[in-house]
């Protein structure tokens, strides 16, 4: 090695003087005295076998630049990617909140020293608890999965019942999430959706409910991008028989579409990340889970819920954690599901998105997506052998494209897309029997009118064909 | 500050900021988009959100951060099992490139060979770090790390077609709370080993546990005790015997990098938290990422895609046959990753072998200096070195004073710094479990241990002082009564406002 | 904090970043460097900078920062005349893209398009704003900018053939203390204009002082006081009646967009400071920009470059026949004029007409409120308006409880705020110095005239608190007897050291 | 227009409410009463014409990003421009430091509530003070050409005489600079360099010495690159005349080469943007002016000083301006030139550079600057036709390459290169009589061999002729 492992920037005591000075103090006569409880048998007698230090900061700078300048954004792209992970406005100031040391390099402080970090997440409970119209918001969990999933768990504990009904109409990965968390304690039988409406339908659904039925689990808009014009009746089967009603939805659509908890919804769960967060190549993601303050849910929690106090100073608040003793940081195996790190940046982050953006920031994000998916489906629609399904329902930013006709593959027209630096919809065949040749394209306020044109113009030359 | 809640700052006239709004051109020819809504969806009453303005909420959130304090900003050591250390800023530089920050999962992997090559490589070293055969980087923590182990060993006992005889997981009590939640989760019972009185976990209890009943056993080795078990490989080969499965937690390793691997002990799977040996900064408790490794047995049966490379490109492979199918959507949060790989890439295999003995040697230091103060005691003592952390007692203290490890943590904050005391239920009297890592200077142990010491010589000469605290921190002492009530908990602020304010 | 001075965190065998060594390879081809220094030419002894870790460094500037109150984190209306605005993050994001940062000034012109493109529109727009006939951009500040327009003067007067002849500039007494200061650094003798009682310049002093030697009139308007001379025109008549030209004052113009222009005022030439009006941060003290906007007359004077467009590309404009050369090296601050543009951009005309109405509203609202309080009182008052700032004075305060306008600065100290009380000499007797700006909200104004009530209502009753403050700020009561003494005075650690530390 | 002026994210109170409200307190009926005082003669009666209001920050956003792409950056294309502005690697943590909202939007608070702004300027000075081995560095200035001409001026003032001997070997701003900066106060006299050398003779300067100049000005290293071997001579020259010696220099080649101070210098003078500062098109100079802690100089500081002193708290620094009464806020015109905003963030920043640098740092980078400057030259020496001029003396990263015999203009072979993403050298043709042909190429830490080798390379095509 060029250099001795000695003065590395990150590791202050790695100084042969220094370590000499500490040696002494503990009794040894260098560091290598250490580990001596590692037996002989288990020591790795070696390097590690991989690429030298990069020392200095530059060089490790251009490196890892270099790599990640082979990557294609969604800025210098036009994007029409959603299902699940979303392309909005990041108002700079939540880059600048949640890239403050003080709370990037924070953990898990206590109410005192770190105050500012329990308000930081007291209020972004607070915010989504008025965009869901609910009265209890948990630190956020891993993300829209994990929020489902422990739903799900949360209704299996409440009612006792070990079975749940998941509609199809979700995004497949979390639908696998779901899956695994729920095995083997409980059954997941799926709902399927009716192709010709993209909803379920309420007689199948009464089929499988019954007085085992844990809860039913659904979505609106759904993975499609489709209203569930059904959810009230699907609530008061759910509520007939017992079970409970669990929502998912994009919170980014609430401005404009009724609160889930409005429609029957006991628990309503989702991603986040629409409300502040990059999307990271996936990174973005964070899960809410909501309910009304009912003890009975409330104790179900696995998750933190920061709640509010008043301190011995007059007109001051603390805060503190709520019902700590349901937790497995509190009791193990006997806590409900288990707690730890999940996603508090960007819970803190949708705190700040939410603050700036007030109701009528909320109402205006809902209604530019409703006219751009709109405009855009009415557009894509007059391209030749192109037609957009469920045109005639409502959908806020996700629609369904069906390429069936222009005998070109999803993968083709992608392809094409692609090089003319555009990000065509996601392939829809092989997710859903009886999709094929259709793909899920996403707008939101992002998008422009030009933006829009732009896609439809490439379409029609790729599909050979001009627009109506 | 004395910063209010955001909502009493609501003033109906301000505005944070604006939406872009739909041209009126592309408006008409979008037609009337409520009309589309079906009856009884639209939203009826405005979500009640604050009206601020813009440099108010700035304001507003600039000074709440300032009451955190993070490890870029204290002598990070009292967060025990946190394994708190430095983020390099270069790293959190490269990963808030739009190159990394404006990529959407489901992009052709040609357009992301970057970040697929990133992953990729970051699989091989920790690969090496841990001997195993395959890495999963798709659990977004260690919590669910533990539940993916847990749902790979079901899994997997399944295959065996030992799924129905095969129903307790077994593990220590010093291991994390979530490595035996996280199996309740997964439907094992759980089974615990405690320790024996020199603190290393006892073989005797597991023999007594282990039988053809026994799926998995998964522990942490050095647990928060500190102490490395170097029977360890014992263990291991004792629930192999019965044809169970071992899974290490490794989410700290910080103290063994390049000293011992987790596989030639014997394990066939662990998982390694980025957020804690790996620097990516924590951000109030993710997101991070728990990177599961797992020998070549179980690689099909690892939550699909994993990255590969075909000698020319990058890309997802989804082709696990045994797939446990997913933990978390997408490929879990690659920005850590990134971060996790330029940090490796700045010490390199020496580096990091230094990292091992550097927190080590800081940890030891800080013990001898603890243990010299009064009042202080390690139960479960071996007399052995400690690797990267120890539980320490103050029962001594609360004995011959009154003052509670409780009283001292509200005290050090008057210090500017945390003292964490241990998970639930104590199991060491009076606990509290400090961790230095290698970015802790000598100084800064010091200054942290002459800030026990002063308290500890305040609790035999003005006990008060101590109980009464904290004195000078950002909030004075909570009213601790509605927390567990729920007539008067209040989880949100509209709760608070119903509860309090009529 | 208490944070230390960074020397004193040294250690030697710490290290805060490594730099890129050249490798062996290239070394080996240039050979022995060191040699071609010249004898005597080679540092003999390293600088003594501190040796601190990377982490340390970090901390030690986040804490200290977090001592400074920016006007992201306060009610930012006590650095009267300095129009504290609020800086909004998404221009900082746009400033700070590499596309902005990592350019050279030297790049040829078709590599730079788009901050030619910038820096010409905001030329453009602040033309329109002024009423001038081009804009120049390289002065970093307000100062400079007042010395650049000196410059001009002299330039023109000699190319008007009176260089000789013309050597005195007037200026008012409550103008900027740089308007006399520059002039004098370019040659001239400064006469200067005082208030008459009711606070406006005095027309007849005017008169009595501009004659055939009389190069320049610079004044701003309104002056520190606030008010808003409306006979700035009879002004500008009278020193262009003996050929001299009239030079405004506008590093804060925030009062008066899109009200009124300079050029319509019969002023030759003015400048805008753009950290203050419009927007772009401070920064503790620069780097800004004190744009100057010149009537045709002048054009050909300005420092070179300009910024032009051909009709297809824009470029840099040397050919300026007259020009005084350069005030700046290159184009100035690009990244400043890129703030200025995207502020204006997203305001537009009515919006920085608003911006005049708020400015001026909220500063009316504040002036009653403060003139409500006993002790305190407007010397210079014509009863009118105030425009965007006002001077205040607390004689009757002192008079009446010895409580000075320091001792309440000191005590706002307390109450996490800025006081400022004027430039000397003191025109106004026991001066403060308000400006709120249209970022600030009438729940800000209200809080921060609150804080002022209180320390007048603790004036009255209990003196003592306000003179011995500050009690709550980051610092205590500095020993200020060094600063005037050369025996004492350290104006680096080096020289504390030595006088102090031996 | 689309939208009322009211409820602007930046303007809190364009709410007609509170408008209203405040109107009402103020004792008029709108704000339109506002202004009364403003004659109607010289009131603009119309809007000012200029573009729509983009109320989003996303639309704002997306323009502004738009107009920069237009830009191609010196991190896509490999840069050998200097000359004053100079492309060294950042390090991170000085962006970190430079963007924290509390003094990214300071000012000028008092010692008491803004105590870290004086530390942190406090400690820049002290750190500059330890690189140039002198006790006394001001609170930066506009930029090196002023400091360098308020240097001139200082000395003015302290000799009393009113002529000054410049050095041409400087960058021709920075001369154009003093030049306005000294005139009609003090006379400017010209120092030529000689082509050969690079360097100025002594016996040309012996002519220009007297009892009537004030200072010499020159530059070590000097605008060509190389090093002044004559500075001792030069500064002993000026001190047998009663003239103070003045030198510039580049500071982040203070680690290998001797410090001003030590050559003889009174007054050392430059710009910190090497020291942790973004290019910025030219935004990223500061001034600093350096002196000894001599009464005499001190009180002809113009800026603002900053002095460390103890407080009421024992243990406890605190801050405050030294001999504040010089200034022009103190005293108007009869105050040293002015004071006012200058470039007091990037000193700041230069601070933090320097505190991660520490010694060793600051050696290796004038080091690798060497290094790389020496092989540079090397390898450009040998593409045919191309020769580096003064390549026998020492330069440490920037030095002049002669294209004169390659039959292309320099102006041709930087077309050339831009179009192989190659920013060449500086086209000294103009600046200099008898340089025609020749560019002044910079390389610095940032470079890699690679990078040098593919400027060779790139001249080898464009001169289509072979390296040897």
């Amino acid at each position: 090695m060029d250099h001795k492992f000695s003065h590395h920037p990150y590791i202050p005591n790695s100084d042969e003087a220094i370590k000499r000075e500490m040696c002494d103090f503990v009794g040894i006569s260098s560091v290598e005295e250490l580990h001596r409880d590692v037996p002989d048998e288990l020591r790795l007698h070696r390097s590690l076998d991989m690429p030298k230090a990069i020392r200095s900061e530059y060089e490790l700078y251009r490196t890892v630049s270099g790599m990640l300048q082979k990557n294609e954004t969604c800025e210098e792209n036009i994007n029409f990617l959603g299902s699940g992970c979303y392309q909005h406005y990041v108002p700079a100031i939540c880059d600048e909140i949640n890239s403050r040391a003080e709370i990037l390099s924070a953990y898990a402080g206590e109410p005192y020293e770190d105050h500012g970090r329990f308000q930081l997440l007291f209020e972004y409970q607070s915010l989504m608890a008025e965009l869901l119209d609910m009265e209890v918001v948990n630190v956020p969990a891993i993300d829209g999965a994990q929020a489902a999933a422990t739903a799900i768990r949360m209704a299996e504990r409440a009612t006792g019942r070990k079975k749940a009904v998941v509609c199809e109409n979700i995004l497949p990965d979390k639908l696998a999430v779901i899956r695994n968390y729920c095995t083997p304690a409980m059954e997941i039988v799926v709902l399927p959706f009716e192709r010709e409406s993209g909803q379920f339908d309420l007689d199948s659904l009464k089929k499988l409910l019954g007085e085992d039925v844990a809860a039913l689990y659904f979505e609106t808009p759904s993975f499609l991008g489709t209203v569930a014009g059904n959810a009230r009746e699907a609530a008061e089967l759910c509520h007939a028989c017992g079970a409970l009603c669990i929502i998912g939805t994009d919170p980014a659509v609430l401005g404009v579409l009724e609160a889930p908890v409005n429609l029957g919804a006991d628990i309503v769960c989702g991603d986040v990340q629409p409300l502040g967060m990059h999307m990271n190549y996936g990174g973005g993601q964070g899960g809410f889970i909501a309910t009304m303050d009912d003890e009975r849910l409330v104790r179900e929690y696995p998750s933190r819920l920061f709640g509010i106090t008043r301190t011995e100073v007059e007109g001051e608040y603390g805060f503190g954690d709520v019902y700590y003793d349901r937790t497995s940081f509190a009791d193990r195996e006997h806590g409900k599901e288990y707690v730890g790190t999940q996603a508090a940046l960007w819970g803190i982050t949708a705190g700040v998105y939410l603050s700036l953006m007030g109701p009528q920031g909320m109402q205006e994000l809902g209604e530019t997506m409703l006219y751009n998916a709109r405009y855009a489906a009415k557009k894509l629609s007059c391209v030749g052998g192109v037609s957009v399904k469920y045109l005639d329902q409502c959908f806020v930013s996700e629609f369904v494209v069906d390429f069936s006709k222009t005998g070109k593959s999803v993968g083709e027209i992608n392809d094409q897309l692609l090089s003319r630096q555009i990000f065509g919809g996601r392939d829809l065949g092989g997710l859903f029997p009886g999709m094929e040749g259709c793909a899920l394209f996403c707008v939101t306020e992002v998008h422009t009118k030009d933006d829009i044109d732009a896609l439809a113009g490439a379409l029609c030359e790729i599909l050979g064909k001009e627009g109506k | 500050w004395n910063e209010p809640i955001i909502f009493e700052l609501h003033n109906p006239g301000h505005r944070g900021i604006e939406v872009p709004l739909a041209s009126e051109a592309l408006k008409k020819e979008a037609g009337d988009v409520y009309a589309t809504i079906p009856q009884g969806m639209r939203r009826q009453k405005a979500p009640a959100l604050p009206c601020v303005s813009q440099a108010r909420v700035l304001r507003h959130f600039l000074r709440i951060t300032q009451e955190v304090i993070g490890a870029d900003l204290n002598v990070e050591i009292g967060q025990g099992t946190c394994t708190m250390k430095y983020s390099p800023k270069i790293n959190e530089r490269l990963a808030r490139s739009p190159k990394m920050s404006e990529l959407h999962p489901l992009q052709d992997e040609r357009s992301v060979q970057g970040i697929l090559e990133i992953m990729y490589k970051t699989d091989l070293l920790l690969r090496e770090i841990c001997g195993m055969d395959r890495v999963s980087f798709q659990p977004q923590s260690g919590s669910q790390a533990l539940m993916t182990m847990a749902s790979l060993i079901r899994a997997k006992v399944e295959h065996d077609g030992k799924g129905e005889q095969k129903d307790e997981i077994i593990t220590t009590l010093f291991s994390h709370p979530s490595a035996a939640a996280s199996a309740i989760v997964k439907g094992f019972k759980v089974r615990t080993v405690g320790p024996r009185e020199d603190g290393y976990p006892d073989f005797e209890q597991l023999k007594a546990l282990v039988n053809e009943r026994t799926a998995g056993f998964i522990c942490a080795n050095p647990e928060d005790t500190g102490l490395y078990n170097g029977e360890i490989k014992k263990f291991t080969e004792l629930v192999h015997s019965v044809g169970g499965y071992c899974a290490y937690d490794q989410a700290n390793a910080n103290g063994l990098f390049g000293i011992t691997r987790a596989r030639d002990a014997g394990f066939d799977m662990c998982f390694f938290n980025l957020h804690k040996s790996f620097s990516t900064p924590h951000g109030c408790g993710g997101p991070g990422t728990g990177a599961v490794g797992v020998s070549k047995d179980f690689a099909d049966f690892l939550p699909a895609p994993v990255v590969d490379f075909d000698g020319e490109k990058y890309f997802l492979n989804d082709e696990l046959p045994h797939s446990i199918g997913k933990v978390r959507v997408y490929q879990g949060t690659p920005q850590v990753v990134l971060k996790a790989y330029a940090w490796m890439r700045a010490l390199g295999a020496e580096g990091l072998y230094e990292v091992a003995k550097i927190a080590s040697l800081n940890n030891n230091y800080l013990y001898k200096r603890i243990l010299e103060l009064r009042g202080t005691s390690v139960p479960f003592d071996s007399g052995e070195q400690r690797v990267e952390q120890a539980r320490y007692s103050f029962q001594k203290l609360f004995d011959e004073t009154g003052v509670s490890t409780e009283d001292v943590q509200r005290r050090m904050c008057d210090f500017g710094l945390h003292y964490w005391t241990s998970h639930h239920p104590y199991v060491v009297p009076q606990p509290f479990t400090l961790e230095p890592t290698e970015f802790t200077s000598k100084e800064d142990i010091d200054e942290y241990a002459d800030a026990i010491a002063q308290i500890v010589e305040e609790a035999y000469t003005n006990p008060e002082i101590v109980k009464s605290a904290p004195h000078n921190s950002s909030a004075h002492r909570n009213d601790e009564s509605p927390f567990d009530d729920p007539k008067q908990w209040a989880i949100s602020w509209r709760s608070y406002q119903k509860k309090f304010e009529d």
